[in-house]
């Protein structure tokens, strides 16, 4: 496990082009790199989100998406790591997270990036609240979600060919 | 001294964001804070007994059993729902 | 399948962030974009590549990709797909291939990126050709890549969820 | 006329990129022009010999017994190497 890990909790935008540089740049000679935008949704059928406000958990949120990132690295081959999740309030259409992984070889960074979502999702400390112009209202977590995460406990082991 | 966060929908509940607590009892768990805290009032009782709640002591996620330590950072919040 | 899909074989580079761009005006409204961004590898343990040469069948390359990501569409619910591979003479570092999806899902855009590249690394009519210092050589098709684009024959329908 | 189009190591192999056939044959399939093909000479037998070889007519993927007809295009390659 020798890769570079970054991870960022921030009000500000990032720059995706400017991120995945940065992260060729920590793993150099890398032949793949898997990168996951999330951004605001503006519509769900008719409705209209007015905003979107992410509360965290500082130093926890931090702290957790680094354990994420780092047991990505302990289990797949990877040159490097990057996770950056903004904060505060957004805006439809807004970044919302980014995730970047970059390796020798395309099923090492497709799986980790994947199971860095998963996980993200499913762990870190991050709350979303939702104006849909109706009033305010916290999202519910998702079932989905965690079935999602669970898969990682057992199948996909990280693939060196 | 023990300090207490509540995070999102939790701390809307109880309208509190940061408790300080003495500590009290040496063997204090997470499940006996809890318990404690539900007896602030009917907000903290209602709250505080949603079994989907999580725990953090000293910002790792514990289970109820764990034993909280005088100095120690105590989170509670609900399911999350980043990325 | 109502996505957009932009395809295009060329020699000059590509600006990942321009294409990621062009794919979320392709497909508005999307809450998750996965890409892939490919690389030349210039070291294999002691070896130094000098140069790698991607030779394709005109119209039939085009033909195939498009193809490739039309069945993703069919496949996963998808606002758009984009994918771009360059041909001609590359560099160590040098962009290959570019892929990007975007959905309103992480998993739909995740499969159908992975997907994609699955089967333009079988399929599409591309062929390497390396000189690393010693000579020049073919590069071989590896049994593990038509392994991988065949798990994609029976499982992993698209989730709407 | 049927057009012949070779790539990659094939082409090299054969140190051919195209040819024109003129369509003698009615009933020509793929299998038919690649033995045909083999008799123009000793690198064309070994190379078209590998069993891993490709075949598209019209751009698009064929098994052997595929039909050709006139003004079809018809490519041999090896298996690829892209992405």
């Amino acid at each position: 496990m020798t890769g570079q890990v970054n991870v960022s909790v921030q009000t500000g935008d990032f720059d995706p082009a400017g991120l995945q540089r940065a992260l060729l740049e920590a793993g150099p000679g890398a032949g793949a790199v898997a990168s996951f935008t999330g951004l605001v949704r503006g519509r769900e059928g008719d409705g209209r989100l007015e905003w979107m406000e992410l509360e965290h958990y500082p130093g926890m949120t931090e702290a957790s998406l680094e354990q994420i990132a780092t047991e990505a690295l302990e289990r797949w081959s990877l040159g490097a790591v990057s996770v950056v999740h903004r904060v505060g309030r957004l805006l439809p259409g807004d970044h919302i997270v980014w995730v970047g992984t970059c390796s020798r070889h395309r099923q090492d960074a497709f799986a980790a990036c994947e199971f860095i979502m998963d996980y993200l999702k499913t762990r870190a400390p991050l709350w979303k609240k939702e104006n849909w112009g109706d009033g305010q209202r916290w999202v519910e977590a998702r079932g989905s979600d965690e079935l999602r995460a669970d898969r990682w406990r057992t199948s996909q082991k990280g693939s060196r060919d | 001294m023990i300090r207490v966060l509540f995070f999102a929908r939790l701390r809307e509940q109880l309208d509190c964001s940061r408790l300080e607590l003495s500590a009290a009892e040496p063997t204090l768990t997470v499940q006996g804070l809890r318990r404690q805290l539900m007896g602030r009032g009917d907000a903290w009782r209602v709250a505080l007994a949603n079994e989907n709640l999580i725990c953090a002591v000293n910002q790792q996620v514990v289970v109820a059993d764990q034993d909280i330590a005088d100095g120690d950072e105590v989170a509670f919040y609900p399911p999350v729902t980043g990325g």
